[in-house]
């Protein structure tokens, strides 16, 4: 095992890997720039260095500065967590160059997965599932001919194109010629090119992932998936383990699928692979994270397996200690993100000081934390300021579990997400597991603020407050001017009461 | 001497009128509430029983008698308007300068030891008005708001009730 | 299930109790004498009643206070948690009596539990063992032939007696008949009556408990072990499940034996059985708790089984969600309790406020607490403040994760054991497994404040701290005496450094 | 100008010898260590930065120089003496009350506004002494101790330096 390792990353992911290391056995080194001399991460490890100014390009991403730290810092080995340089090929062989274990795949691993073209071409090989389409320059009729072959509803797609230009979704046959024709017609006009492909349309899709371990000595397995559709604009808002849409089967071919791919592209460490799942439990491949995943809680806690440990178990040359058969899902688990964003501001960023925390404790709770009060929010990084994870015997002791954790939580000084995760486990439709990507966009009332209650209750407290206040305010203890007898007296007023 | 308030919640055009009687009892839209707010910690942490119902409240005073609160957790922002404040909304000015007449009552029982302005004078935000002597300590009461001393109800030796008021200061003269 | 529940109790444990009514969507109603109206489980119940002054017995042992709030409430249920009146059998009784439930076992097994000898007795028919000895009122030689019996080393004990008084350890069968004589005359001296009786010596035993649910339609589990033997005058400090000690065949030995009381006696509910464990794995009677155990977390832990869920479920008709062989225990948790108590002065409770408070929180770490910033630990009540749950893959791993979430733990206002524990963690006899009932006696060196570390990053932070402070002191600003404005200068000067 | 402290921890009998420099670099028994201390919140949390490695420190005062620390979690008890406090032990005193000189120092660069003493004038503790103007604000300096001025070493118009001695304070005559 390693003596000390540097993890190049902030917040409750460093945090986390932190801890991990802590009950290792193994030395911590963390850095920091301007905005993060006070935070977790450099209060908790062993050693802390300042690497630069606020912005991440000036510091958490400066290879050269976090390869140099590593080395004045006597570390043998480098975690980079997720985000940042986590999927940075040239990070990881700098890394290696630098006589240091980085903590993660191969950077050719890195960068072929990183590439979306070679990544499609990887899992073609390894025979996971692509959404079912066409290449590009195909005539009218060939395209016609290829998506009968696909079947209905297709989209039709601009071949130069992005942004929805040029894009047509077709439901039926007979629409189909029409659609081409305008579709070719956007194209050019947008791109100057009419070369258009037909791709399956997955509706009602869940995106759902599989999380795998792989040692460098061929072995590979996995630990069962992930549901991530609670999205909003691609972003994951809240993950659960297991897919209340999953079965057995799904699940076992999922799971091959996924260890075919890590195989086939001699992949170690820990790595994702994320899937879109459609009502028919029809699977095709979306992309693969090289690297620890936000969402990792939900599989430790139902699995038992703790994923940064076995990654550094990995990193250090180690066996997996699991076999297939040994990775069992027992009880049920779901992560919120909590993160420093206006729900009903269309999730607007709040920055700001947390001026009070009190984070929710006790049974089948987890907090994955980056925050503290003091703690000062601000638009150089991600809002997402913490982790709330719960563990439950079933799905709805955990969604039960999480409504009690969420009403305990308790944040002054930004706005939170934390009334959205409110409404989304009163809302039926989760409750009942049914949901897809497009589950927050069609659920309009979730991002209402409007609640039916009159606030009495808040109408009370702070009136009290007030009037407790107006009457601090008026009296002063005669001769002094000094600040503690005035409080004395509040004290003592308060007594009266 | 009550006080009274008219409390929005959460941008609600309807506020809710609490009256803050001088015996600490709390009228909400003319009903009598039975509730009980002690400080846990910080300026910030409360705990509520009303009527025996429980709440935590964490509260944040924004200036200008307006609240953010959490109350179990859940987020309002309450804008709290007593008398002043109400006639100030209704003349139509801004919050800044009184409009109408402020009194200042007696925080707490006791004797009145010394009177510092008369009517008349002008006062600023904070100076001092009336020296009121209550368990055996001299508590200077200040001037609210700024303004001219429009009336003088007690003199030395008063003794005076819990929510008396003492003087009455009226909008400042329009030459100041 | 029930409506509404009274949690006739207070701190960590009827904080516990009120989150697992609300996991169940049952309400909840606390009641607090004049010490703990900002008590947490006040402000985490719904509703909350105040039942008089802080002495115990006149608020939390006011049977008559309880019930009242419990009708005017309308709560359908009583929740005695432990200690208290949680196996006061006339309480029991009276909650019944008033048509409410009682989450316990009958008033019939708590009072035949709580006696000695009736346990005793009822512990002899449903076979289980007890410490092998003999009736008082023998004579020499009916004591010499049954000690040969028995097996040496053995006591004699006063039937009189107590206090040590007229007790003798016999190891070898020529030191009895002396012995006897010496027991007769010291019991004769000191309570007037010679009789002795003889007790097989358990040496080097352990303190282990089976975890027992029993529901009302005559169905019995064991929950597995926990291991209690870190005591310190009988006060657990420490527990674990499952045992170190423990073997597959013990342990059903252990269990069979449990669920045997617990049917003799016509058990429902959760409840506790101790027995005294010798070197050769033999294991003896104690006491049954026919309660909610402190140390319960470690066996929900390992089991998967929330004990107070499953205690409202059975108290409310249903039967046992488990069967036996569903019942399996994975992983490693350890409990460590934290008290308000100075572990380098003979633990003499340390009262005052709690002026900071820092909980551990991440993977693995369960905290039950009864406490936060600006509350007051009075004398009134129990020193534990809070447990610090964790748990791991393997006991190593709960170890150490133990010793990193103590690493994390900050109070300040009271002194507290953690330093005994973070000794305790360190300490390689428990790290092995290795100890026994007697382990704290023997081990004094986990009660000695002294360090090999010279402090000095504690000279170094309290030296430039009242530096500041003196720098601070000297400078007002001119002109104004708002308190602000001289904090607003000394934070300016704070930036300067 | 530098201030030398006697620091004792956990009730040893040695002391570490800690000296502050005006220019912030801190020497700690006669080598100069790399410290970073900062404030988190409260009055309480700070997180110390020794030579790379993280310490987390909970700090509370408990008056006459104890301090009372949880560094990493582990408690302390320490106390920190100046060199005022060490003359007062050997000269075996009661902590109350100066002995030896004291100095009040510029905690800023700055330009003396005013002296508020002569040499000779008794002050006591907490009185005004020196206005210095610095960061445009005029910034009043108190005595630290009650005593007799024993020396003036500014005067207005004086540009002062961090940790500058500007008034020394002898001890109090005997008949005051």
């Amino acid at each position: 095992m390693f003596q000390k390792v540097l993890i190049a990353n902030r917040g409750e992911i460093a945090v986390r890997i932190i801890r991990a290391c802590q009950e290792l056995g193994v030395r911590t080194v963390a850095v920091y720039s301007d905005a993060d001399r006070k935070a977790l991460h450099v209060r908790y490890a062993d050693e802390a260095y300042h690497i630069g100014p606020p912005p991440p390009g000036e510091s958490y991403l400066r290879l050269d500065k976090l390869i140099d730290v590593a080395l004045r810092a006597g570390a043998d080995a480098v975690h980079p967590g997720y985000g940042f340089l986590a999927e940075n090929a040239t990070f990881a062989r700098a890394v290696a160059e630098a006589g240091l274990i980085f903590i993660g795949p191969s950077p050719e691993a890195i960068a072929l997965m990183g590439d979306k073209v070679a990544a499609r071409k990887s899992a073609e090989r390894a025979g996971v599932p692509l959404v079912p389409g066409t290449k590009g320059g195909l005539s009218d009729d060939e395209l016609i001919e290829a998506a009968h072959r696909i079947g209905f509803p297709i989209m039709v797609k601009a071949a130069a194109g992005g942004g929805g230009k040029g894009m047509r979704i077709v439901r039926t046959p007979d629409e189909l010629p029409r659609a081409i024709q305008a579709a070719r017609r956007e194209a050019k006009g947008a791109f100057g090119d009419d070369s258009v492909y037909i791709e399956k349309l997955i509706e009602g899709g869940r995106h759902i992932e599989i999380q795998i371990l792989a040692d460098e000595h061929g072995n590979v397995i996995s630990l069962g998936e992930r549901e991530c559709s609670i999205q909003r604009r691609h972003q994951k808002l809240l993950e659960e383990a297991p897919s209340p849409f999953m079965d057995e089967d799904l699940r076992r071919r999922m799971s091959e699928t996924a260890v075919a791919l890590a195989r086939e592209v001699e992949y170690a460490n820990a790595g994702t692979i994320e899937f879109l799942v459609d009502r028919d439990k029809n699977f095709y491949f979306l992309e693969m994270n090289t690297r620890l995943q936000v969402e990792h809680p939900v599989t430790e806690l139902v699995t038992g397996v703790d994923i940064v440990k076995e990654q550094l178990r990995i990193a250090s040359g180690r066996r997996l200690r699991y076999k297939q058969e040994e990775v069992t899902m027992t009880g049920w688990a779901i992560e919120a993100r909590i993160t420093a964003e206006d729900p009903f501001n269309n999730f607007l960023p709040s920055v700001g000081v947390i001026t009070r925390l009190q984070e929710p404790t006790g049974p089948g709770v987890r907090i994955e934390s980056g925050v503290f009060e003091g703690f000062e929010v601000s638009l150089h990084y991600d809002p997402m300021i913490a982790k709330l994870v719960v563990y439950g015997e079933t799905r709805g002791d955990a969604i039960l579990r999480l409504r009690r954790a969420l009403n305990e939580y308790r944040i002054l000084g930004v706005k939170t997400n934390i009334p959205f995760h409110r409404r989304l486990v009163d809302n039926t439709n989760f409750i009942g597991g049914v949901y897809d990507t497009a589950f927050i966009e069609n659920t309009p009332e979730l991002l209402q603020p409007t609640s039916q209650k009159r606030g009495l209750e808040a109408a009370i407290a702070a009136t009290l407050l007030m009037h407790q206040r107006r009457q601090k305010a008026l009296v002063y203890v005669a001769g002094t001017d000094d600040a503690t007898s005035r409080w004395r007296l509040a004290a003592r007023m308060e007594a009266l009461r | 001497m009550s006080t009274r308030y008219m409390t929005y919640v959460d941008g609600r055009e309807e506020p809710v009128e609490i009256i803050i009687h001088v015996d600490g009892t709390v009228e909400v839209d003319g009903e009598r509430v039975d509730v009980d707010l002690v400080h846990i910690s910080d300026e910030t942490i409360y705990s509520m029983l009303l009527a025996n119902r429980s709440h935590e409240v964490f509260a944040e005073y924004q200036g200008e008698g307006e609240w953010i609160l959490l109350v179990d957790g859940e987020r309002h922002e309450v804008r709290v308007e007593d008398e002043r404040m109400q006639r100030l909304r209704q003349f139509g000015g801004g919050t800044h300068g009184p409009v109408g007449d402020t009194s200042v009552d007696a925080p707490m029982p006791g004797l009145v030891v010394k009177v510092l302005v008369d009517v008349g004078d002008p006062v600023g935000e904070n100076q001092p008005v009336v020296i009121l002597e209550a368990m055996k300590m001299e508590n200077e009461l200040r001037a609210p708001v700024a303004g001219v001393i429009k009336a003088v109800r007690v003199q030395p030796g008063t003794a005076v009730n819990l929510g008396e008021s003492l003087v009455i200061i009226g909008p400042p003269s329009e030459d100041t």
